[in-house]
């Protein structure tokens, strides 16, 4: 175990106990914490439940989710995450993970994609969604983030999910670059990643979905950005509205060449 | 109230399996309501038949210095002491401080690992409970801190 | 009915590390919803293991163990390909069991 | 909005399936793209509890120049940036009693707390300065954050050893303008306008200056 005093006074840690010699900082022991926590992560449960859900036959249809195309082709989910939101020429539209489970839940199973999107997070059909993305998601750990920018609408997301970081707004002015475009920042005592660029292997986007400690849920990258869009003081982002796609975009794209440790346990 | 043998017959996957193999050592095991309404660390070791507590450096208590989350705090108690009966993990500021009792067999080590909710800092004990009645703790100190924007 | 537990047993040497992960609430019974009413405690209180359905461990967990619980112990004389079964049950009476093969 | 160009109509198919998509051979230009973002805005965002969906869209002309700006990665040009300033510093309500100076317990308080407006409260939620989330302010506090300067010594810094002599006028002055509204000082400050934004009340904000320059505060021991 590392000690060192210059560190301990720069932290000013006058507070803590006394008793041992020297003194980690605050953040060596943050970080103890957060490596205790690494062997255990009850996103396990999700992960389990979601890849379960996959195979199970659901809905008016009685049908599964095997052959649902999250974009490299009906059925194949290794790698799919990484690569998502991209266009779908079926929908004609820029799909997220999450947008595109709910477009193959109806499709496939005819459950009610509209209904889901209303449900709020943690009940009913936005359980197992969250579960799917979960299991989803965790199919591509390891992988680097490759968004494609080859399609005109791909372009344009990106643009428009860049000015959506960017705006200001809510009666505390907040945008998502007020606490994310800037390296070595902390909100209290949690690092904020640069989400303006790749900020490394399993550090922003690369992190979700993750186990949330504080509150013993399991959270897709659709409701993290809820939550932001929550603490901006903004109104509520529809579950898979155009805005959160296009963020997830411009995220993502900045992400390229990151490795994802998805599902993650946070704070 | 189901006796321990029946609930463990309903199960599914080893029905009928624990039941007939016997657990004698385990036949005090129905939920300690004492334990778990006790205030103080010394209460809760009372309600589980040990004495008055004694540091020791042979029960070793393991936890982060800081939780960054109070809702999560990994958690573990172990000893090197043989005969040791039951092993408690413990967080003095809690409304009750008992986090959960291991009874010890020699099937397993002395060496539990659990996370528990803390309501602020506190001190976390481990508490040996002896053969003889004997309890032995250690403690350290774990700070909560307020974590992500106070929302 | 409960999710399924998720159990890993990997030996090492002459000893089984069990890890568990338990799907459960574990509400205090003092915290209050958004209408302000108490949420009844809710919690496992009892938890068992068995190796190769001989039991070997046996606690008691009160509403102060975290939301789906953690819990880590090592079964001394198990090796590869034995079973490893854990139990909960909860103070509602609901219960549950998992198996594992020891890797 | 009344008429659409055939390049923004193929930039909406994007969005609406309805729509026939079109070949395009080039990108949307900037004014698209900033209408087409506003007009996402109003299509996702939905009203929650007590935040309306209409804070979002008709958000004043200090944030939709500083989010175009951030967004272009182009400061703001010192003409903007002076009339910004003006318009903002004539929003400060200075304090009704003349007293600037409050209770630093009570702005302890309200500096660590971050609640408030959100579409999960509600009205009767007291709202929290939400300070400690970028600054350091008290020492003892160790969670606290760094998108802002340290505060920690705010006043003893400045000199300030009796904050209602003629002395320490000024920097009081300062310190409860840039609490009311800090875009009249930096147009483009990342700090929310507490004052001016309704999420502090007069009261409170004279607690929180106290916090900051009371000799006695811990902010300044």
């Amino acid at each position: 175990m590392k000690h060192s005093i210059s560190v301990l006074l720069a932290a000013g840690l006058i507070t803590l106990s006394q008793s041992s010699l020297a003194q980690k900082t605050a953040s060596q022991s943050i970080d103890e914490y957060r490596a205790m926590l690494q062997d255990g992560n009850p996103a396990d449960l999700f992960e389990a439940k979601g890849e379960g859900l996959w195979t199970q036959k659901r809905g008016p249809k009685n049908a599964s989710l095997e052959k649902c195309d999250l974009g490299k082709g009906p059925g194949v989910f290794k790698g799919a995450f990484v690569e998502l939101p991209k266009y779908f020429a079926d929908t004609g539209r820029v799909q997220d993970l999450e947008s595109r489970l709910l477009t193959c839940m109806e499709t496939l199973q005819g459950l009610n994609a509209a209904e889901i999107a209303k449900t709020p997070f943690g009940r009913g059909e936005q359980v197992n969604m969250t579960a799917l993305a979960t299991w989803v998601a965790a199919e591509s750990k390891g992988m680097k983030f490759n968004l494609p920018q080859a399609n005109q609408a791909e372009k344009t997301f990106y643009e428009v999910g860049k000015r959506l970081f960017f705006q200001r707004g809510g009666p505390h002015d907040f945008a998502c670059a007020s606490c994310h475009a800037e390296d070595g920042k902390r909100i209290r005592l949690q690092d904020l990643p640069n989400l303006t660029k790749n900020a490394g292997d399993g550090i922003g986007v690369a992190a979700w979905p993750a186990y949330r400690v504080s509150n013993g849920q399991m959270w897709g990258m659709q409701q993290r950005l809820n939550d932001c869009y929550r603490q901006q003081r903004f109104p509520y982002p529809g579950f898979a509205s155009d805005a959160t796609i296009a963020l997830g975009v411009y995220l993502g794209v900045n992400s390229q060449g990151s490795a994802s440790i998805a599902p993650a346990i946070k704070r | 109230m189901q006796t321990r043998r029946e609930t463990i017959q309903q199960s599914m996957v080893v029905a009928g399996l624990l039941a007939s193999a016997g657990f004698p050592q385990f036949a005090h095991a129905a939920f300690n309501k004492n334990g778990f309404d006790a205030k103080s660390v010394q209460d809760a070791v009372k309600a589980y038949g040990g004495g008055n507590i004694a540091e020791s450096k042979d029960v070793t208590v393991t936890g982060p210095d800081i939780a960054e989350n109070g809702a999560v705090v990994p958690l573990g108690a172990s000893t090197s002491l043989s005969g040791v009966k039951q092993l408690l993990v413990l967080v003095e500021k809690n409304p009750s401080a008992l986090i959960a009792m291991f009874h010890v067999s020699d099937a397993v080590d002395a060496n539990f690992l659990t996370r528990a909710k803390m309501g602020q800092s506190s001190d976390v004990y481990a508490v040996a409970i002896m053969a003889d009645g004997k309890a032995l703790f250690a403690k350290k100190e774990v700070k909560v801190t307020l974590g992500g924007c106070g929302g | 009915m409960a999710d399924p537990m998720r159990i890993r047993a990997q030996a090492a040497g002459d000893k089984v590390t069990v890890r568990v992960l338990m799907s459960h609430e574990m509400e205090t019974g003092q915290r209050k919803d958004a209408a302000g009413k108490t949420v009844p405690a809710w919690f496992i209180q009892e938890v068992t293991a068995a190796h190769n359905s001989k039991p070997v461990l046996s606690a008691e967990w009160g509403p102060g163990v975290s939301k789906n619980p953690f819990l880590q112990f090592a079964v001394k004389g198990a090796k590869a390909g034995d079973k490893i079964a854990v139990t909960w049950k909860d103070n509602k009476g609901d219960t549950r069991t998992d198996e594992a093969t020891v890797t | 909005m009344k008429k659409m160009t055939s390049k923004m109509r193929v930039i909406l198919a994007v969005t609406s399936a309805s729509l026939v998509t079109l070949g395009c051979a080039t990108g949307p230009s900037v004014a698209e793209l900033n209408t087409l973002t506003q007009q996402i805005v109003k299509a996702s965002f939905r009203d929650q509890g007590i935040v309306k969906a209409s804070t979002l869209i008709n958000t004043d002309e200090t944030n939709k120049v500083c989010s175009e700006a951030d967004a272009l990665g182009k400061p703001l040009d010192e003409k903007t940036a002076k009339l910004i300033e003006e318009i903002n510093m004539k929003t400060i309500k200075w304090p009704s009693d003349g007293k600037f100076i409050g209770d630093w317990k009570e702005g302890e308080r309200i500096a660590q707390n971050g609640r408030g407006l959100t579409f999960t409260d509600d009205d009767k939620t007291v709202n929290g300065g939400n300070c400690y989330n970028c600054h350091k302010i008290d020492e003892k506090e160790i969670s606290y954050g760094t998108i802002g300067p340290s505060l920690h010594n705010y006043g003893k810094i400045r000199g300030v050893s009796d904050p209602n002599s003629a002395a320490s006028k000024p920097i009081v002055e300062y310190t409860w303008g840039k609490i009311w509204n800090a875009k009249a000082y930096n147009a483009c400050s990342n700090m929310p306008r507490a004052g001016h934004g309704g999420i502090l009340t007069e009261a409170q904000v004279r607690h929180v200056v106290g916090l900051l320059l009371d000799p006695k505060s811990p902010v300044n021991q």
